[in-house]
Formats: structure tokens, C-alpha cells, sequence
């Protein structure tokens, strides 16, 4: 394939982003946000027909005679050689995933850049101060991760991870001169900060052993047969793949080193994708403006934790405790996050929550994947409740957006009975609900189904627990919904303008998105996305027991809520008096904030760099001042000796002579 | 064997170096210390003549006791409330400068008496003529001194352009 | 003589010098300063060209542009000057960051007397870059150091006094350590018998300093010049330097003179006793180790902008001395690199809060914010600055911290290794301690009702900050150029002696 | 009896050492340079004295204190010369007073 257009895939956000970071403040609002669409548009075609040309093209460069998918490098340049081998390469890897994340990341992307066009101005159609930056953000952004999911080499994805890091700083902290937004923009980033140092210390723990940041050789050299389908020569695969079979290789505390730098790896995930110990930046997160959350921390940003391990996945395959780790993160992460879902007050966090949760599922079905099991069907899921997840969290954040621009608060207990006033929006939300609750014909139940297949497949446990995760998840949603768009309607209404839906480039992106998750579970997902590049027919593997037991789950669960929350009524409050100190710590999200508070301040701040600062000034500078104190002591202890008095002089003269003279004499005694 | 005539000088002159000193620096009206560093001068000018050395006598008299002491007394005259004593000095400063300087005369004392070739007598010898040491003042052979001289000269200029333009009223 | 490139570096300045004492009114003398600092970028450029020509032809020679003139025979001191990837490199960068303080320059106070110290400064800078004799580049460094003392005495602010006395008294303190090294190492200079030589690259070709003398000698060097490349414990001269210098002057002196104690180390104390450097490492090691994380843990809360940036700097230039003692080519690179990043971005710092501190009259964070609000320009100006030094991609920072983490990682000892590991956790706190400035001073709301009547840039201020970071954003984007131009003069025998890569 | 050199030196040693306790604890200035005036003439008359004695056929002793009588003339007239100054200005040649210059 030529390398043009996948050049410009990356090159029209980045251009965008330059000229509208640069020149955007001398254009008008207008000519900003076009300019930011129109170059979204042109990436989305072409993000199009690259994936097209990848899937269906059949050229060999792509597709081996058996049928299965290759990895194709479009184009690899050296970027920074660090030394022979360890070279930081820019490229463009085609492969069945990274062709899916372009998909997803430019429908999402270019959606909320023609939604943004009627989000970012208020009532009166007056833009807000900094929509010029806000779109030169949106275009960092969208460079950013796409860089980051076309990475050929690890260190290049390294370097896109710390970018889109970057741009969802800026993106968190757009209305900078609210405190709550600056602080969170900055917890978002120092936390995925740190994580982003286990993703280094992984990356060169991994690439000191294998002398290689590639992809290619990394990934298909530990298991056998890759080597073909990667295309690249056998001695470096046999190179890399002696590395992790020698007996040589270290053990660093019990685990291996190779265990170790796939923890740290999935460290720089676990950060990104909000798991359990990192997860908290996520719903602090939410200060940004509402596409941005529909964007970067539900649809693309969040997932590229999932997206490392399934790149790196082969690697894990190789250390199954690493996956084991995966698993129960992401199980305890899907818990916590449903859980404390179920309190939320705040719209915008109760997504956020469940954005954390769903990624969670994805987490766990990578980490239950095995290749002798359904032929790693969890790996497909996973990238499949990936693309579904992106489709419909997406469309609810911009929904609750589209709330929110109408009420102006985040808050439910402001809306109530909002469904006759915003039709569009309402079905909109139902049909994101019904999709993410797991009712079938809707793209969740088919992604989520093969997640739970390949979990009982597993382990029964795992099974259970994310059954019932899956039901939580249900139970909150329809929550949502219903105090959203039911309850009886809120007094404060009245008087003020009624709200009302939105202007069309508002609309627009809500109604396909609601499309798309209405069709998506029908995509054969399994022939075009597998870890292997084998195509696989999911239909085959399909288990409708599984698939009744889920739905059934779903039912009850959205039958719950329904009873609890269509009607303003005490059962709520029943429920939160029958367990007051779960809903208590579930409301305060289990004092995470605050432990991570007492961390940074108690024992960060106050222990660490304020004794330090102080044993700077104090002892090493004081040391430093001491010596200089003792020099000018001692100085005007003798500066006496040198009086300017000449009788001194040469009393002192004399007093030497004599002794010189008494000493001479006592000699020649 | 010297001449009774010159062991009575010598008496003489010895005696008035050592109490015209003594006095020098002991009397507390200044311009009393300058008369008895003039007797003190005169004593050395003497001991020269004693030595043979008649020359360096009338120099001696010529510059130090003509010309130096009158620059002394002129001025302590023009610095000196006329009448008016020093203030007496503190006596521990004058115990230990005394103590000092007897332990200084005791030590060197010592080192002197302690050489038996200081106990010689004076070897005989004809008194340098004028033109012997004009000749040697003069000349750049070995033992010549024409050197030291113009450098003493250039010194002695510089000395009055020195004078003048520090003692210049500005 | 003057047929050679190198000699004008050092004349360029000095017709400076000339020029300056023979302006009357500051118009004359922003003239002279700007003319020549574009002369010096011209000739800095122009010697890259020539240089990266020279290599293109296939020319490994290990310095280029070398001449030699004798200056004191009996001594064997020689004016010898070369050139190679890394004098080259420094020399662009002190040449762009005296034209970007030139311009941060602008307004001050008796301009006559800065500019003459200041550009007597830089001679002595480009003097020991460009310098291979050991005597010349000591006095070259000597004439960097001193108008440092009155460049802040004068013309700085605060405790400028103690400040000025300080940094003094401590980088002397160096030098007379450096001295020593530098005789003893000249007395070694040739095996016995022969004609003893300041001349680096003869000293290398005899290799006659037996290795009890290197396990003395360079410890001595490496501290001498590790005073100036603010090494702990030996950097308390920097916060309180930093703190009362005026704009120019932190600039080059953060940007330019710390690296001298860099290159210093990396030319003098490893080029000339690479065994002693093998054997005695682990012991700077460990204090640079600890310079790295201590320097960024005492950022974290300063609340005076200038001290914070000073500790950064402790921190960034600590990992510059770290990389050059893991003694391979590729974490040696990243030294250089980090060198080059660290001088601009903190050039860019330094200048940019000078401009802050010109308009608010305070540098404590406390007492500012929402500065994004009044003074735009030079708010995206922090941010890009703050993002460059906690490592964003794109940016200097990030390619010299990677090339220095990678490198080191590769060092076949668990020692070094682990403490590679302790060095990359500066990057989070890097990130802490930016972040809380950036947060504090630029966003929230404005805190001060007085700030909201100032106003952004100035012209001569928008050239000095885009300078920076384009030369920041270009080493950012384009590392590989200024990699290969760095990592391929370091010379294979100072490894084979090791017998290491 | 005959006059030994001993004789003579022993007196000027006295002298000096008459020198050096005037100098160092008078305070006028005047009397510091009387004291100076003793010691200078006390080391005169021992050049004299040693070349005298010991080396009769030589000069240089002879010609030392010719020229040292007439550096300290020279040196005299400019002490006296500063003393006069000091003295219009600050009305004072007490040397104890005098440290407007010190340090």
C-alpha cells in the first residue's frame, strides 16, 4: 500500500492543530471550527479507506493465501537511534486492530468535532472564549491517538501515550481559570504520570532483554508459527524468543524479569484505562467540556491501556501470570467501578464510572484469552466490546452533553422528566442504555456476550462475578435514564425557557452514533479482528446459554431500576437505609481521593520534599555557609594582627626576633 | 696601647651615646628629645673620627646634626603647642617596651660577647683620603660606587619632588 | 591563524568588547550586542555545515579545525583549539542562547557595563569550548566565571550581595580542585623523558597517567568541574545564583556555564582517565543519583519561580553527569543532548520569568495567578517551557531523558541499572513540581487585581522566546540529526580502553 | 688598654636598643622618628666599626653608612614632610588617633 495516505491520516490533524494553534486566534470562530471539521472529515475518509483497503482488498501485502490477516508496516522511519538495534522508529502498522482503532477513533473523533460546533456556544449562539484552542486541542488529540494505535515500535507508542496524556491535560483544563478543572487536569495527568513510569522501567526492562522495540519481532517471535504472519526474518524472532526461553533470563522476586516488565507495561495501561489503584484522574476528569469526556475518556483515550496489552498480547501469552494479573485488576476494577456507579449524583460521573467499568470487561477478556480456549476468543471480544463500547459511550456522554448544555448543571436531581421536552436526545440515551445494559439486537449484548463466554471458559468465578457486574451495570444505567428523563419534572423549569433539543450539529452525531450501536453487534466481528489473523467465525462459538442467562440478568436488572427509579417513590431510600455503610463509602467512591490525598500531601509533600527542602537550606547549605562563617570568624579573630599601627608591628617583629634570638642561644648553650 | 688622651674620649663619648639615648627616648618634651638625639649624633660623629673615618664624621655632622635635627626642631616647633608636655605614658606599655628591649639588649649582648673576634684591637691604618673615596664614589671598576650613588641621587630628587608635593597646601 | 574558523569565536566577542566601549548611547549598543550575537549564530551555523561536510567526506579524525600556537614555550602551553560533534553542538547553543539574552537584555539598567560583562562572559565560553589545550581552557573558563560575580552583584536583585559571593566562592572552590587536577594531570601527561603537554589529544595518544594517579587525578576533575554542573553536594550555589541574577545572565548561566562543568567532565575527567572513571563511578553515581530525584523533590515546593527552576536544574543537570558516568556511547549521547535540551528550555525558562518578574514585580507563585488571562503570549510560552522539561515528545526534553534512560539501561551492571530506575522516577516528579507551577501561576483565577493592567510580550521579547523554542521544538522533532552529529565523535578508543561498548 | 671593637659596639647596641623602645611606645610621631633617627645610627656606627676592625683594607662599611646617612636624610625630610600634612589636617600626630585610613 502506499505510504501517502497513511501519511496523511496523521499529518492533517497535526497541520490542523498547527494552524489553528497558531494562527486560530487571529481567524473568527466560524472559520475555526469548519477548518477543524473539514479536516477531521478528510481523515475520517481516508482512516475509511485505509481500514477498507486493509480488510477487503485482498492484496497479499495484507491477506496470506490461507486467509489470514498480516501485519502490514506501511511505512517505518527512523526517528532517534539510540544504538543499533534499539532505534525509535515513526511508522504506520496496518493490522487487523490497529485498522479498527482508526474506525473508531475517526468516527468519534469527527463526531464530536461537528458536535462540539453547537456545544461550545451557549443559547444565544455566541461561541465560548478559546473555541479556536479547543478545536487546535481536539486535532492534538486526534493526532496523538492515532499515532499511538498505528505505533510500529513500542518506545513509538510510548511517545504518542505521553502525548495524548498531554492533550487530554490541556483538554481537562480547557476552562482554566475553574480551580476544580486546573486540579484536575493536573491529578490526570501526574497520576497517568506514574503509571507512565512503570510503562518506561517495562519498556526497558523489555527491550535491555530482547535488543528490540519492535512489534513485529516482539510480539510474534515467543509464540511459534507467528513468525510468518509478522513478517520478519526467523533469526531475530529465534533472537528475541532465545532471550525469554533461557534459563539465564533473571528471577527478580519470585517472577520472572519477563513477568516484571509486562506488569510495569501493563502498569502504563492500567493508568490510562483508569484501573483499580489508578483509576481515580477518570472522574475528576469530567471538568472538561463534555465532548472532550465522550472523546478521550470514554471512547479512545481510555481504552489504549486495553489496546497495549492486546498489541503486546502474544508477549503475554508467554507469562500467563501477567494475564492472570490483567484478569483480576480488571475484575476488581469492574466491581468497584459498577458499585460505586449505582451512588453517583453527577451525570457525567456516573459515565465516567461506567466508562471505567466497561473497560474493565474489556481488561478481563483479554486476560482470560487463551488460545487453546475458543481459539482466543477474548482477545476479539475484548477489541469488539472495545469498537461497540466506543460507539455507544460515546453517544452517551454526548447526550448527557446535550442535557447538560440544556439545564446547565451536571446534576440529576436538576433534570427529572426531560423526555417530552428532548425527544431526540431521549431515544438517543434509551437506545445507548439498552445497547451498554446488554438487550439484544443492540451492539452491547453481542460484545458483552463473548466476553462472559470466554470468562466461564476460564473460570467460573471470573464468570460470575462479571455476570453480576453485567447486571450492576444495567441497574445503573436504567437509574440514570430514568431519573434523567422521568420522575416528574422539575419546577424550576417554569419561568425559564423550557429546555429543548439541540441544533442539528448537535443532533446529527447523536442520531448515527444511536445507529451504529443499534447495528454494530452484526458485524462479523471475528473476521476481520482476531489475535492470530486467523479469521474466526464467532456464530460457531456462540453460547446461547451464556447468551440467555446474560439477558436474563440484564432484564431483572433493568426491572429493578424500573421499579425503583420510573416514579418518585421511598424504595430508593429504603435501599439506602437498609445499607447505609455501602451506599456511604460507594457515595464517597471507597475515600480513594482521600487516601491518594494523604499519599500526595501527608507523605509526598510534607514527608518527603519539605524535609528535603529544608535539609538543603539547612544542612548542605548550611554546611556551605559554615565553612564561609568559620573563614570570616577566624579572619576577624586575626584581623587584630594587622592594625595599620606600626609600634605593633614591630612589637610583634620583636617579640619573633627574641624568641628566634633566645632559641639560637639556647642552642649554643 | 692607645694614649691615655683617647681611652678618656672614648670614655667620654661612649657615656653620652648610651645616657644621650637614654635620655632621647625617655624625656617628655619633645623638643628636650631632639637636643639629645643632637648630643647623640655629635657622640657617633665622634666614635667616626675615633675610627679614622674623618669623612664620614663631617658627613655625619654636616647632614645629621646640621640638617636633619634642624628639620626636627622645625617641625616640632610648627606641630607643638610650645610648653606643653607629652602626655606621661602608660606605665605597662613602658615596663614591657622596657622589659622588651632590655631582653632584646641582653640577647644581642650576648651574641656580641659571646665572638672572640669582636675582642680585637684597631688594626693600623692610614686614613682614606678624599681622593681615595672620591675615586671609588666615582668609578664603575670593582669597589666602585658610582651605581648606588646616582641611584641615591635619583632617590634624593625624588625625595624633594615628594616633599613638595605632599607638603603643598591644597 | 585567522584563516581558522574556531579563532573568530573568541574574536567575534572581543571586536564586541571593542565596539561596546566605544558606544555612547544604548542604541549603539543593542546595535553592537545584536549584530554580534547574529555574527556568532551565523559562524556557529556555518561551522556545523563545514563540520558535518568535513565528516560527510569520511574524515574520523577525532577533532577537526585543530591548530595549535605556542603561547609559553617553557611551559608547553599552546593556544590549541579543535572542534568535535559536541564542541560543535555547544558552540551553536551558547551562540543562540547569547542571542536570545541579548534580546531578553533589552531595558536594562546601564547597558554599557552588562553588555561588556557579558560578553566577556561568553568569550570565555566560546574560548573553552572551543579549546583541546588543558591551560587555555582553564583560563578561558576562569574568564567565564569571574564577570559572573559582578553580573550579579550589580545588576541582580535581592540578596544579589551573598548571592554573587556565594556562587563565586563555591566555583573557585572548583576551580582550585580543578587546577590541581589539571597540573597533576600535566605532569602525567607524558611518559618519562619525553616533552611533558597540556594537549588533550596527545594526552590521550601517550595514555601515560598510571592508574593510581587516575584514581586521584579524576576525582579531582570530576568534582572540580562538578561544582559547576551543580553536582550535590556541591550545588547550593545555584538557587541562591539563580534566585538575584538578572534575565541574561540565568539564562546563560543555567543555559551555557552549567554546561561547562558537563562537557568538562565528560572532556577532561573521562577522555583523559577512562579507568579511573570505570572504576571510581559508582561513587558519582550515587551522588548524581541522588542530585536527580533530591533536585526534583526540592522543586516541589519552592514557591519563588527562580528557585524552583534552580532546583530543576539541579535535577536536569544532575542527569547529565549520571549518563556521562554509565561510559557508553548511547547514554554519553543523551549527556549531550540533555545538555542541549537543558540549556534551552531553561534559557527559555529563565528568560520567561524574568519577563513575569518585570511586569508583576514577584516571583512567588503564591502571590500570582490566572496569568493565562492578562499575558497569553507568555503563558503558552511557560506551558511549552514546562511541558519541554517534564519530557512531552515533540520537545527537547524528552529525546535527551529517553536517550539518557535508555542508554543507561543497557549498562551491564544490576548497580547501575537500579539506579537508572531511581533516576526515571524524576520524570513523575518532574511532572509534579511543573505542573504545579503551570497550575498555580497561569490558571485559576487572577489573584492579584493589579495584575489584570499588565501587558503581554514585547517584540524583543516575542524573538528571544520564539528563538528558544523553535531550537527546542527542532531538537524535538528532528533528534536523530542532533544525535548522530553527537554520538559519532565519541571516539572508539575511550571504550576500547575499557573494553566496553 | 685598648680600645677593643667590642667597646664600641656594645654602646651602640644600647643606643639601639634605646631606638627600639622609643619607638615602640612613644606616640608622637616626632619621637617615633627621633627613635628611628637612634637605631639608624646605632647600625651606622656598627657598618663603621666592622669595617674598621675587620676589614681595615676595605671601604664598603664606610661607604654603607654614607649612604645610609643620606637615604635617611632623604627619608626624614618626606616623614617630616607627611607629619606637617598630617598634622594641618587632622591637628593631631598622635599616632594612636590617627586610623581614619585603617581597614
Amino acid at each position: 500500500m502506499d505510504a501517502t495516505l497513511p501519511i496523511l491520516i496523521l499529518a492533517i490533524p497535526l497541520g490542523m492543530f498547527l494552524v489553528l494553534g497558531l494562527a486560530g486566534c487571529k481567524m473568527s470562530h466560524k472559520l475555526a471550527g469548519t477548518l477543524g471539521c473539514l479536516g477531521m472529515g478528510t481523515t475520517l475518509v481516508l482512516a475509511y479507506y485505509t481500514a477498507f483497503t486493509y480488510f477487503f482488498s485482498g492484496s497479499p501485502e495484507f491477506v496470506d493465501a490461507a486467509g489470514n490477516r498480516l501485519q502490514a508496516l506501511i511505512f517505518n522511519q527512523t526517528w532517534l537511534a539510540f544504538t543499533d538495534n534499539l532505534v525509535i522508529r515513526l511508522g504506520f502498522l496496518l493490522d487487523p486492530i490497529s485498522a479498527m482503532m482508526l474506525v473508531v477513533i475517526t468516527t468519534i473523533s469527527f463526531m464530536v468535532h461537528l458536535y462540539s460546533m453547537g456545544y461550545m456556544r451557549d443559547h444565544h449562539g455566541v461561541y465560548e472564549h478559546g473555541f479556536q484552542r479547543f478545536y487546535a486541542f481536539l486535532s492534538l488529540f486526534s493526532f496523538s491517538m492515532l499515532g499511538l494505535v498505528v505505533a510500529t515500535n513500542i518506545f513509538q507508542m510510548y511517545i504518542f501515550w505521553e502525548l495524548v496524556g498531554a492533550s487530554s491535560y490541556l483538554l481537562i483544563g480547557f476552562y482554566y481559570v475553574k480551580p476544580s478543572a486546573v486540579s484536575a487536569s493536573k491529578k490526570a495527568f501526574i497520576v497517568t504520570r506514574f503509571a507512565d513510569l512503570g510503562f518506561l522501567i517495562g519498556i526497558l526492562i523489555l527491550s535491555y532483554y530482547t535488543g528490540t522495540f519492535n512489534f513485529t519481532e516482539l510480539t510474534s517471535a515467543p509464540v511459534e508459527g507467528l513468525a510468518g504472519v509478522f513478517q520478519i526474518s526467523e533469526s531475530t524472532a529465534a533472537g528475541v524468543k532465545s532471550v525469554f526461553e533461557s534459563s539465564a533470563t533473571p528471577v527478580f522476586m519470585g517472577a520472572s524479569v519477563l513477568t516484571w516488565a509486562l506488569v510495569l507495561i501493563f502498569m502504563g495501561g492500567m493508568g490510562k484505562s483508569a484501573m483499580l489503584p489508578l483509576h481515580i484522574w477518570l472522574p475528576d476528569a469530567m471538568e472538561g467540556p463534555t465532548p472532550v469526556s465522550a472523546l478521550i475518556h470514554a471512547a479512545t483515550m481510555v481504552v489504549a491501556g486495553v489496546y497495549l496489552v492486546a498489541r503486546l498480547f502474544p508477549l503475554y501469552l508467554m507469562e500467563v501470570s501477567a494475564l492472570e494479573f490483567v484478569t483480576w485488576v480488571g475484575a476488581l476494577t469492574a466491581l468497584y467501578a459498577a458499585i460505586v456507579a449505582c451512588t453517583q449524583i453527577d451525570i457525567k460521573r456516573v459515565l465516567a464510572f461506567s466508562t471505567i467499568s466497561q473497560i474493565a470487561f474489556m481488561m478481563v477478556s483479554l486476560g482470560v484469552a487463551r488460545p487453546e480456549m475458543h481459539e482466543g476468543l477474548g482477545y476479539m471480544a475484548s477489541m469488539f466490546h472495545l469498537f461497540t463500547h466506543a460507539m455507544f459511550k460515546a453517544l452517551l456522554f454526548l447526550g448527557a452533553g446535550a442535557l447538560i448544555h440544556a439545564i446547565g448543571s451536571n446534576d440529576y436531581t436538576e433534570m427529572h422528566g426531560l423526555r417530552k421536552y428532548m425527544p431526540i436526545t431521549h431515544w438517543t440515551f434509551l437506545i445507548g442504555c439498552l445497547a451498554i445494559a446488554g438487550i439484544i439486537p443492540f451492539s452491547g449484548f453481542f460484545s458483552k456476550d463473548e466476553i462472559l463466554s470466554s470468562c466461564l471458559g476460564n473460570s467460573t468465578v471470573i464468570y460470575v462475578w462479571m455476570s453480576l457486574v453485567a447486571g450492576l451495570t444495567a441497574f445503573y444505567m436504567f437509574r440514570l435514564y430514568y431519573l434523567i428523563f422521568w420522575w416528574k419534572e422539575h419546577k424550576v423549569h417554569e419561568g425559564h425557557h423550557a429546555p429543548h433539543d439541540q441544533p442539528w450539529t448537535m443532533s446529527l452525531p447523536l442520531i448515527i452514533l444511536a445507529a451504529i450501536s443499534l447495528v454494530a453487534g452484526f458485524i462479523p466481528f471475528g473476521k476481520f479482528v482476531t489475535w492470530n489473523g486467523k479469521s474466526y467465525d464467532f456464530m460457531a462459538h456462540f453460547d446461547w446459554s451464556v447468551a440467555a442467562v446474560s439477558l436474563f440478568v440484564a432484564v431483572v436488572a433493568i426491572a429493578i431500576a424500573t421499579v425503583m427509579y420510573r416514579k418518585e417513590n421511598p424504595l430508593p431510600e429504603k435501599m439506602r437505609a437498609a445499607m447505609p455503610g455501602l451506599w456511604k463509602w460507594a457515595h464517597h467512591r471507597f475515600y480513594w481521593d482521600e487516601l491518594y490525598m494523604f499519599i500526595t500531601h501527608r507523605i509526598i509533600f510534607d514527608g518527603i520534599c519539605r524535609p528535603i527542602a529544608w535539609f538543603d537550606r539547612h544542612i548542605i547549605d548550611g554546611t556551605m555557609d559554615a565553612f564561609a562563617t568559620i573563614t570570616n570568624k577566624a579572619s576577624r579573630a586575626i584581623k587584630p594582627l594587622q592594625s595599620g599601627q606600626v609600634q605593633l608591628y614591630v612589637w610583634w617583629y620583636l617579640l619573633g626576633a627574641l624568641a628566634l634570638g633566645g632559641i639560637t642561644m639556647l642552642c649554643l648553650l | 696601647m692607645e694614649s691615655v688622651g683617647s681611652i678618656i674620649l672614648y670614655t667620654i663619648v661612649a657615656l653620652a651615646m648610651v645616657v644621650f639615648s637614654v635620655l632621647a627616648v625617655t624625656t617628655r618634651k619633645i623638643l628636650r628629645a631632639a637636643t639629645y638625639l643632637l648630643f647623640t649624633l655629635f657622640a657617633a660623629a665622634c666614635v667616626y673620627f675615633m675610627l679614622d673615618y674623618e669623612f664620614l664624621g663631617a658627613v655625619q655632622i654636616a647632614v645629621y646634626a646640621g640638617g636633619i635635627v634642624v628639620l626636627f626642631v622645625f617641625s616640632i616647633l610648627l606641630t607643638t603647642h610650645p610648653g606643653r608636655n607629652s602626655e606621661p605614658l602608660a606605665s605597662k606599655s613602658r615596663v614591657l617596651g622596657a622589659v622588651a628591649s632590655v631582653a632584646m639588649l641582653l640577647v644581642a649582648g650576648y651574641a656580641l660577647v659571646s665572638r672572640c673576634a669582636l675582642f680585637v684591637a684597631k688594626p693600623a691604618l692610614e686614613t682614606p683620603t678624599m681622593q681615595q673615596i672620591g675615586e671609588s664614589m666615582m668609578s664603575t671598576s670593582e669597589g666602585g660606587y658610582l651605581l648606588p650613588f646616582e641611584a641615591i641621587s635619583v632617590l634624593l630628587l625624588a625625595c624633594i619632588i615628594g616633599g613638595v608635593v605632599i607638603a603643598r597646601k591644597r | 591563524m585567522f584563516s581558522n574558523i574556531l579563532i573568530w569565536f573568541v574574536v567575534i566577542p572581543l571586536l564586541m568588547l571593542a565596539g561596546l566601549a566605544l558606544c555612547r548611547d544604548i542604541k549603539q549598543i543593542r546595535a553592537v550586542a545584536v549584530a554580534g550575537s547574529i555574527a556568532l549564530v551565523g559562524l556557529s551555523v556555518k561551522l556545523l555545515v563545514d563540520y558535518l561536510a568535513i565528516r560527510a567526506a569520511g574524515n574520523t579524525d577525532p577533532m577537526l579545525f585543530t591548530g595549535s600556537w605556542t603561547w609559553f614555550a617553557p611551559l608547553h602551553i599552546n593556544l590549541a583549539i579543535g572542534v568535535d560533534g559536541i564542541s560543535v553542538a555547544m558552540i551553536l547553543l551558547s551562540a543562540i542562547i547569547v542571542f536570545a539574552g541579548s534580546f531578553a537584555s533589552w531595558t536594562i539598567p546601564q547597558p554599557k557595563a552588562f553588555f561588556l560583562w557579558l560578553i566577556l562572559l561568553s568569550t570565555g565560553v566560546f574560548g573553552f569550548f572551543i579549546s583541546i589545550d588543558l591551560f587555555t581552557m582553564f583560563m578561558f573558563y576562569e574568564v567565564a566565571l569571574i564577570p559572573m560575580y559582578l553580573l550579579i552583584g550589580v545588576w541582580g536583585s535581592g540578596r544579589k550581595e551573598y548571592s554573587a559571593m556565594k556562587l563565586t566562592l563555591m566555583l573557585m572552590g572548583g576551580s582550585a580542585f580543578l587546577m590541581l587536577g589539571l597540573i597533576g594531570i600535566y605532569y602525567h601527561s607524558a611518559p618519562a623523558g619525553q616533552s611533558l603537554t597540556w594537549n588533550i589529544l596527545e594526552i590521550v595518544r601517550n595514555n601515560s597517567i598510571s592508574h593510581g594517579w587516575q584514581c586521584f587525578l579524576f576525582p579531582m576533575t570530576f568534582v572540580g568541574f562538578g561544582v559547576l554542573g551543580a553536582m550535590f553536594p556541591f550545588h547550593t550555589w545555584s538557587p541562591d545564583g539563580h534566585a538575584s541574577a538578572p534575565t541574561a545572565v540565568s539564562m546563560l548561566h543555567a543555559g551555557v556555564l552549567m554546561k561547562l562543568g558537563g562537557y568538562g567532565c565528560f572532556r577532561v575527567a573521562i577522555y583523559l582517565m577512562p579507568h579511573a572513571a570505570n572504576e571510581l563511578a559508582w561513587i558519582f553515581l550515587v551522588l548524581t543519583g541522588i542530585s536527580v530525584v533530591y533536585g526534583a523533590f526540592s522543586a516541589c515546593v519552592q514557591t519563588d519561580l527562580k528557585y524552583i527552576n534552580a532546583y530543576s536544574s539541579v535535577s536536569h543537570c544532575g542527569l547529565v553527569l549520571f549518563a556521562i558516568l554509565m561510559l557508553n556511547t548511547t547514554a554519553m549521547t543523551g549527556a549531550i543532548m540533555q545538555m542541549l535540551s537543558h540549556g534551552l528550555m531553561t534559557a527559555l525558562f529563565f528568560a520567561l520569568i524574568g519577563m513575569i518578574y518585570g511586569r508583576t514585580h514577584t516571583r512567588d507563585i503564591r502571590a500570582m495567578g490566572g496569568l493565562m488571562k492578562i499575558m497569553p503570549y507568555l503563558s503558552v510560552c511557560y506551558v511549552i517551557a514546562g511541558m519541554a522539561s517534564l519530557g512531552l515528545p515533540g520537545l527537547s526534553g524528552f529525546v535527551a531523558e529517553m536517550t539518557i534512560f535508555v542508554g543507561s539501561f543497557q549498562h551491564a551492571d544490576v548497580f547501575h541499572r537500579t539506579f537508572t530506575i531511581v533516576a526515571c522516577c524524576s520524570i513523575v516528579i518532574t511532572a509534579v513540581y511543573i505542573l504545579r507551577v503551570v497550575g498555580k501561576l497561569l490558571f485559576g483565577p487572577v489573584q492579584d487585581k493589579h495584575h489584570l493592567e499588565l501587558t503581554d510580550a514585547t517584540w524583543w521579547e516575542r524573538l528571544s522566546t520564539v528563538t528558544l523554542i523553535l531550537c527546542v521544538a527542532a531538537i524535538g522533532c528532528f533528534p536523530n540529526f542532533f544525535s548522530n552529529l553527537i554520538r559519532f565523535t565519541f571516539s572508539p578508543d575511550i571504550f576500547a580502553v575499557l573494553g566496553m561498548n | 688598654m685598648e680600645i677593643k671593637a667590642i667597646m664600641l659596639l656594645v654602646p651602640a647596641l644600647i643606643m639601639f636598643c634605646c631606638g627600639v623602645y622609643g619607638f615602640i611606645t612613644r606616640r608622637n610621631m616626632i619621637a617615633i622618628l627621633i627613635s628611628l633617627e637612634l637605631m639608624l645610627n646605632a647600625v651606622d656606627i656598627n657598618f663603621a666599626v666592622f669595617n674598621r676592625y675587620l676589614w681595615p683594607d676595605a671601604m664598603e662599611g664606610m661607604f654603607f653608612t654614607l649612604f645610609a646617612i643620606a637615604i635617611a636624610a632623604a627619608e626624614t625630610a618626606l616623614a617630616i614632610a607627611i607629619i606637617i600634612n598630617l598634622y594641618r589636617s587632622a591637628k593631631n600626630i598622635d599616632v594612636r588617633d590617627l586610623n581614619k585610613l585603617k581597614y
